[in-house]
């Protein structure tokens, strides 16, 4: 009923709105005691105090409500004045709502927030939907169209039309033309009208016309048919369309579990190394993440977008130190007892678990996205995230950087040669010693960078690693021990299939279902997907 | 010639490991109670051809027979090993963290499933072979022994016994005295002709002293195919043999 | 060639006389009342539990310091259960029988209440576990001072039906028992409030899930079936911060489809930038933002004593906080630490919680609490939008259960029972 | 006549261990029983339960240095037989609780009454009986051992292949019994038991009896152990472990020797679960922990694997120094157990038994070649060769 009533809030000053094509000013003392409404005791009474206000049709109505979204007005305790306010040290910079005079600072503690839940956000937006439709700026004009698009307001179809005439940039137009369709489906309409504007809507995003199209399913005569057909028309785009998104999820599920395993690649599958303490190596790259933020935010606000470009090679050598002393100390010791790895790097990996959590605390650290990493586009139908999309771009580089790594540099070769023939690379002069040392820290200092990566998706606490070390190892193994290129492979097949079983089997069932499929195609293939030829280097 | 009546049957064997020919075209035939020498250079697909006797690898070509009727590509190493065929490798490979003993008892034919193996008691004549071994092998005195300390030449014999001790009917000596003493060497040639009397015998090896030892017929091998065959002499002032012994 | 066998009997000994060492009472002074805190240090559940010891030892020094209880200081024996579920029965057993503590304040996950409970039954001793659960359980040896499902998923659902209109809903959670059952009792209030199955989407996930891309996505599919639709969340601590990243990342805003969570409060939200969840909801029996000035003093002292000013406070502390108070003004009444004794006094005993009111302990031995609904707000805290007239007395047996609904708990004399069953007028659960 | 069949098949050390345990088994329950709480050799209630719940650890490891130890199978999935078997355990004591649940329904358990289930699923049937269950302890992790190996060994996978499918499959477990829906209590688990075999389950005399049983178990674990060791079928393991294609020239299909053991150890480990259940209270999804098994790896390294009583000294010890250093230094003793891992693995490489079977073995075996007085100088050189060799994961 609450829902209703709000409607009709909407249809109500919008008919008025649009008697007024050009707004006229109302004067203050008219308009002070509707703002002073705003400070209701509860959302009802603000959201009568909204339409009263739109009503005026002001101009200074439309900021004022951005204002109140915004959480910007408060009312000062002791006289219940609103006023705009902004946050300064102790004190809010206090300006007149009405007048826009500026105020002497009012105390925090002497104020309070006028509250707004959703369905004021949402009224709020519809209003000043219905202000902005014909305004100078685009900007301001879209989102209009784009509040109408979702209030589907009958009342507002004659100010849609004119909107429309006057519009001159197409995209806004299709938006408006989109909106109006919406509101004609909502309306008394006739059926020819509705008709059209079905033709309309299924012209535009597939999923939002599947929302406006559902409510007329059930509808008799032609208007009912057109939509079915509309409907099951799109439901069979929308198909594709899954297929589709499937197969991006899948691949951006397999570029996070080619950056969790890729390190391992390195110390387990060139090195040998049961290596358990992989997931703290990626920690530390998520928890150096987080220290470069901290101090770009407490020393340089300005450049936290770039804060990542910094953490990546602070990480890399974070990790990649740890994991050389780890490997001069420790694992030096174990070699040709692979085994024996396991059972240290185990331990390595409590006490590094346990140093993370004693210094950092035990809870989550915050690690903020950069803006170019935030938000979505749209492919069709589909959304696609920036964060998913920059780590695939991201996972595939780091791959491909390792690959010329170990194929075209001296380290990559002499690496080759201490894994393929310790005795023979030594006696022909490598220092084998020096390069298990660097080859253990790369595996690490991969491992660190891709902690960075799964820092924007995945919460950063001490157990971050735990949660990614049995992927990491199923993906090593399952693509072929010592075998970058499986690994590689191994997990994108791994990522994509569990995206085809989720949707169905549902993400409990899809997971045990991959597990039981690895453990069947190791039977096929007891040496992986890409079995090193020749003698392989494994435990 | 046809299989029937010959004990190692070998006819147009080829195999290759992607796009390497290591056999080609290969045909080769033992007669029961014969012994014969490989030899041919490193490469020569000696040993590959030992695998696709012995079932570790399987030939893309070719028929495999033992004792006439046998196909031996249709078994794994296990089954064909007990149809018979023993193999020594070229690098002794002995179960080091057993005694020397343990080592021949484990080779010694019998039962060799795991319930019959779970409550195996040594018998009288099982005990007797072992000795015979030992005395053979001349290890008699270190029967106690971790196989990890015998000397390299030991472990050679060791392994040689345990072909012994189960019992085949043809032996595959995969280069015996490699890294041994003159000595060594010729007390193994000794050995294997000893060997020989009772059994059929397949020997790979590069040292003409002991293949002349042997003195036996001799199969030379190049590039995974037959090159010569025929005595020792013979086969020595082959002209293709020759040349790829000293290259042209 | 006896070293070793030797060795090995020693081995026995020393881990036996060991054994016994490390359990007998590190340096038991009997002029202290001992306390045990059972919260996991290590392992999964730290994330959450260890605030909550730091809660306990907070709270213990503020009593030291008004001069302990019956004229004795308090002590508190630490232990690290490392979110194992056999060792929490393990450490239970350890602190009551060696350490002799009065009374245990523990426990996050069901997993380990339920792990724990014979024991406590066993030595007849207390348990305060502070953490919403299920419900579903009534047992005369433990005090939940946690949030029942009527104590925070029903008022939130009303909330979202009435005041958002919401007509669809999405019950998205962790694959365990309390969102399990939460989700049942949803349903059925659901159903019984007319709204339809095709109207209802329930989704599992395992634990620590971390990809949300098709299951968001889902969700705004479901969502755009044209009538306003919401999600309720009991999806897991560790599995929110990806959920949360991947709904900011696909644009759904609070005004489109909000979320309202019962496991997310202000300690999950540190881990989180907030400015895109702004108006996502949560629904909790307190929040830090309260407007109240014992809410006030308490952050103001827990920020001394943790030495820092940015630590959150948040729902599971609050029942903390309530329970030490409840426990320690039984005590006081009985004049003994005594289980038995303690039992008794304590149902009827109200001492005030941190929203301003006050907070009852039943005869059921679950609490009565308001229930707060909070929408995120950019700095990571909780703007109070709605807050339930009165107090809600915690409801053990579900009456949206079949097998419930029968059942009352009341652990006064002569009831003294944790099933009783008003249909049949028998304690001891149905008779069908 | 027994005992001397018995003795002829386990040597010096098992024999004692064998009548260590029984004595234990004997002493500590009279001691806990009869001896007055003030007695200093009083052993109380809590240590009884716990030193048990050592043993059945103990148990699990023996069952894991079968496979590992002796025949290089690198098993990170045991802990999933030993949860199968505990299952299977708690399924009974379940069935036991009857009518006395909270609900009061006479066949359903209580999780079943609130998840609101109508009758009981089919794998429920004939746990009511002690007998079905106990045989199920056996079967069940038997069967899966039995299917899993079969697959895994007939198609030669080896190493650490095997070691990740054998995670790969407790995982998947795991997984699959968090779920509610799969009607084995989803996470909480199996708990609030009654009583087992009529006995009240918190009874003094019930855990003592737990307690001895528990003993005597281990006892014979340690005996099936040496008696398969020491037959010629454990010489064949030990040949697998360290030249497993020169076993299959020998004609030994190393497959089905394999698959055996693996079997035989996966019950053992099912029997140690069976006997965890009943001491701990509990049995939940988190017993198949990939975590978990990789511990109980842990236990058989530190005390040393291919030994049969290093898995036993080594999981008591490792689970000590846990109930220790959690109750001492709360804060800080994964440093500890951390420690201790790497300290073992770097200074006690064979384990803390390692230490001692790597002396005494060359003890022996130098005996043997003073005896035989040549020294062969091959044999002088390599003297300072360990004649235990690593168990390789893959040959």
């Amino acid at each position: 009923m609450q829902f209703i009533r709000l409607l009709s809030a909407i249809f109500l000053m919008l008919g008025i709105l649009h008697h007024a094509a050009n707004a006229q000013t109302v004067d203050d003392a008219t308009l002070r005691p509707l703002v002073q409404a705003l400070a209701g005791e509860n959302f009802d009474n603000t959201t009568k105090a909204i339409s009263d206000l739109v009503k005026t049709g002001d101009p200074r109505v439309s900021s004022l409500l951005n204002a109140l979204g915004g959480g910007d007005l408060y009312v000062s305790k002791a006289d219940k004045t609103v006023f705009l306010g902004k946050r300064q040290g102790s004190d809010y910079a206090a300006t007149d709502p009405v007048t826009g005079a500026t105020l002497a600072p009012v105390p925090r503690s002497a104020a309070e927030k006028i509250k707004v839940n959703n369905r004021l956000r949402r009224e709020i937006s519809a209003a000043i939907g219905g202000l902005t439709l014909m305004s100078e700026n685009a900007g301001e004009r879209r989102s209009a169209a784009e509040a109408i698009l979702k209030s589907r307001d009958p009342e507002s179809i004659p100010l849609l039309d004119r909107a429309i005439a006057a519009e001159n940039d197409p995209s806004i137009k299709a938006l408006m033309s989109q909106a109006k369709a919406a509101a004609v489906l909502n309306s008394g309409s006739p059926d020819d009208a509705k008709i059209a504007a079905i033709a309309e809507v299924s012209g535009g995003n597939s999923r939002d016309a599947l929302g406006l199209l559902t409510p007329l399913e059930g509808a008799e005569g032609p208007v009912g048919d057109a939509a079915r057909a509309a409907i099951s028309s799109i439901n069979s785009e929308l198909a594709i369309w899954n297929a589709v998104q499937n197969i991006v999820y899948g691949l951006s599920l397999g570029s996070v579990l080619l950056l969790a395993a890729i390190g391992l690649a390195i110390t387990f599958g060139v090195m040998g190394v049961i290596n358990m303490a992989h997931g703290e190596m990626v920690m530390i790259g998520a928890y150096t993440t987080f220290v470069v933020q901290q101090i770009i935010r407490t020393t340089a606000p300005g450049i936290f977008d770039y804060s990542l470009l910094i953490a990546l090679p602070a990480a890399f050598m974070a990790s990649g130190a740890i994991g050389v002393l780890i490997e001069r100390s420790v694992i030096r010791f174990l070699y040709g007892r692979p085994l024996e790895t396991l059972l240290a790097t185990w331990g390595i990996s409590l006490v590094l678990q346990q140093a993370i959590r004693s210094w950092f605390g035990a809870s989550n650290v915050q690690v903020g996205n950069p803006s170019w990493m935030a938000g979505s586009f749209d492919l069709g139908p589909l959304t696609l995230t920036w964060s998913r999309l920059w780590i695939i771009v991201f996972a595939l580089s780091v791959f491909a950087i390792l690959q010329l790594v170990l194929k075209k540099t001296m380290l990559g070769l002499r690496m080759r040669a201490v894994t393929q023939n310790r005795r023979m690379a030594a006696s022909m002069g490598i220092r084998t010693p020096w390069v298990d040392a660097l080859t253990f820290g790369l595996g690490s200092g991969i491992a660190g960078i891709a902690g960075v990566a799964l820092s924007q998706i995945d919460n950063v606490s001490p157990n971050l690693g735990q949660g990614y070390i049995i992927d990491s190892f199923m993906v090593v193994v399952f693509g072929g021990v010592g075998n970058l290129w499986g690994t590689l492979v191994g997990a994108m097949s791994l990522g994509i299939a569990n995206k085809f079983l989720e949707p169905f089997a549902g993400a409990v069932l899809g997971k045990i279902l991959v597990l039981v499929l690895i453990i069947l195609f190791i039977q096929k293939r007891p040496r992986g997907l890409f079995a090193l030829k020749g003698r392989a280097i494994e435990a | 010639m046809k299989a029937q009546d010959t004990l190692l049957y070998l006819d147009g064997v080829s195999v290759s490991f992607d796009g390497f020919r290591a056999i080609y075209n290969l045909s080769l035939v033992l007669q029961s109670g014969e012994m014969r020498a490989i030899i041919g250079p490193n490469g020569a697909g000696k040993t590959t051809m030992m695998d696709i006797i012995t079932g570790k690898t399987r030939p893309d070509t070719g028929d495999v027979y033992f004792n006439g009727e046998v196909d031996l590509t249709k078994h794994d190493e296990a089954e064909i090993a007990l149809l018979g065929i023993g193999r020594k490798f070229q690098k002794p490979t002995v179960f080091e963290s057993h005694t020397v003993e343990d080592n021949l008892v484990l080779a010694l034919s019998g039962p060799r499933s795991a319930f019959s193996t779970l409550f195996h008691r040594q018998s009288k004549d099982e005990a007797e072979r072992i000795r015979e071994i030992l005395d053979t092998i001349r290890l008699h005195d270190k029967r106690d022994w971790l196989a990890a300390n015998l000397s390299h030449g030991q472990k050679q014999w060791l392994e040689i016994g345990m072909l012994l001790a189960q019992d085949p009917k043809l032996l595959l000596v995969d280069e015996p005295v490699a890294g041994m003493t003159d000595a060594e060497t010729a007390e193994t040639a000794k050995l294997l002709r000893e060997i020989a009397k009772t059994r059929s015998v397949l020997v790979v090896e590069h040292d003409m002293h002991f293949v002349r030892e042997l003195d036996v017929k001799v199969t030379c091998l190049h590039e995974g195919t037959v090159l010569a065959e025929g005595s020792l002499d013979f086969v020595s002032n082959d002209q293709r043999v020759i040349e790829v012994y000293l290259g042209r | 060639m006896f070293t070793l066998p030797a060795r090995f009997i020693g081995t026995l000994a020393a881990a036996a006389i060991g054994a016994s060492l490390a359990m007998s009472p590190a340096s038991a002074a009997d002029d202290t009342i001992k306390v045990g805190i059972l919260h996991s240090l290590s392992g999964t559940m730290a994330i959450s539990e260890t605030t909550l010891k730091d809660t306990m030892l907070f709270l213990i020094e503020e009593q030291n310091k008004k001069g302990g209880i019956l004229g004795k200081k308090l002590e508190a024996v630490v232990v690290d259960p490392a979110s194992d579920w056999p060792l929490f029965a393990e450490k239970a057993r350890q602190l009551i029988e060696q350490d002799k503590v009065a009374a245990v304040f523990g426990c996050w996950t069901s997993s380990s209440r339920k792990s724990v409970l014979p024991v406590f039954e066993e030595l007849n001793s207390l348990l305060f576990y502070p953490v919403q659960y299920e419900g579903e359980e009534s047992s005369r040896n433990v005090f939940y001072t946690g949030a029942a499902p009527n104590q925070q998923a029903i008022p939130a659902v009303d909330y979202l039906a009435k005041e958002e209109g919401v007509e669809r809903w999405v019950l998205a959670g962790t694959d365990y028992v309390y969102p399990q059952t939460t989700n049942k009792i949803l349903k059925a209030y659901l159903n019984a409030k007319g709204v339809k199955d095709e109207d209802i989407m329930i989704n599992y996930t395992p634990f620590g899930h971390s990809d949300w891309q098709t299951i968001v996505s889902d969700i705004k599919k479901f969502g755009s079936a044209g009538k306003k639709t919401a999600v309720v969340s009991t999806i897991n601590g560790d599995a929110n911060v990806p959920f949360y990243k991947e709904l900011a990342n696909q644009g759904i805003k609070a005004e489109d489809i909000p979320v309202v969570a019962f496991s997310v409060g202000e300690e999950e939200l540190a881990g989180l930038d907030t400015k895109p969840l702004v108006g996502h909801l949560a629904a909790w029996n307190y929040f830090q933002s309260v407007d109240a000035d014992v809410n006030a003093d308490f952050i103001k002292e827990w920020h001394t004593y943790i030495k820092n000013d940015k630590r959150v406070t948040n729902d599971p502390m609050e029942a903390t906080f309530i329970g030490f108070n409840m426990w320690v003004k039984a005590v006081e009444a009985a004049g003994t630490t005594d289980s038995g004794a303690v039992i008794d006094s304590i149902v009827g005993v109200s001492v005030p919680n941190l929203s301003g009111g006050s907070s009852t302990m039943m005869p059921n031995h679950h609490i009565t609490k308001p229930v707060l609904i909070g929408e995120v707000q950019d700095d990571g805290q909780f703007d109070i939008v709605y807050q339930t007239p009165g107090l809600v007395v915690g409801d053990e047996w579900s009456d949206y259960l079949p097998g419930s609904k029968d059942l009352i708990s009341d652990w006064r004399k002569p009831m003294a029972c944790g099933n009783f069953n008003v249909a049949s007028g028998k304690c001891g659960g149905v008779t069908n | 006549m027994i005992t001397q069949w018995f003795f002829s098949h386990v040597d010096r050390r098992g024999g004692i261990v064998i009548t260590l345990l029984v004595a234990i088994a004997v002493l500590v329950p009279l001691s806990n029983l009869l001896l007055p709480a003030t007695s200093p050799f009083h052993v109380p209630t809590y240590l009884v339960s716990l030193i048990g719940k050592y043993l059945t650890y103990a148990m699990l490891a023996v069952a894991l240095d079968l496979v590992w130890g002796f025949c290089g199978i690198l098993s990170l999935g045991h802990g999933a037989f030993f949860a199968l078997g505990g299952y299977a355990m708690g399924m009974y004591l379940m069935r036991q609780i009857g009518a006395r649940g909270v609900y009061a329904d006479p066949v359903l358990p209580d999780f079943m009454v609130f998840l609101n289930w109508k009758e009981l699923p089919w794998f429920w049937y004939g746990f009511d009986s002690f007998w079905f269950a106990a045989l199920m302890v056996l079967l069940v992790p038997g069967v899966l051992a039995f299917g899993f190996g079969w697959l895994a060994f007939r198609s030669r996978v080896t190493g650490v292949y095997l070691s990740i499918i054998t995670q790969a499959l407790t995982y998947a477990l795991l997984l699959a019994f968090f779920r509610n829906d799969m009607g084995f209590g989803g996470n909480n688990g199996l708990t609030d038991f009654k009583d087992i075999l009529g006995f009240n389950i918190q009874a003094d005399i019930t855990r003592s009896l737990l307690f001895a049983t528990t003993a005597l178990f281990l006892a014979l674990a340690v005996f099936v152990t040496s008696f398969i060791v020491r037959s010629k079928l454990g010489k064949v393991l030990v040949g697998v472990r360290d030249a497993e294609s020169r076993m299959r020239f020998l004609g030994y299909r190393v497959d089905r020797f394999k698959l055996f053991v693996w079997t035989v150890s996966a019950m053992m480990a099912g029997v140690a679960g069976a006997l965890y259940v009943p001491q701990v209270g509990i049995i939940n999804p988190s017993e198949f922990e990939p975590a978990n098994s990789i511990e109980a790896v842990i236990w058989v390294a530190v005390g040393g694997r291919g030994t049969i009583i290093g898995p036993i000294i080594g999981a008591v010890l490792v689970n000590f120094g846990k109930t220790y250093f959690t109750a001492a230094f709360p804060e800080i003793w994964l440093f500890a157990l951390g420690a201790l891992f790497i300290v073992v693995t770097l200074f006690l490489p064979k384990g803390i038994l390692g230490l001692y079977g790597t002396w005494k073995s060359k003890w022996t075996d130098r005996t043997a070649r003073n005896r035989d007085a040549v020294l062969p100088p091959v044999a002088a050189v390599r003297s300072g060769h360990t004649p235990i060799p690593e168990p390789q994961a893959a040959e």
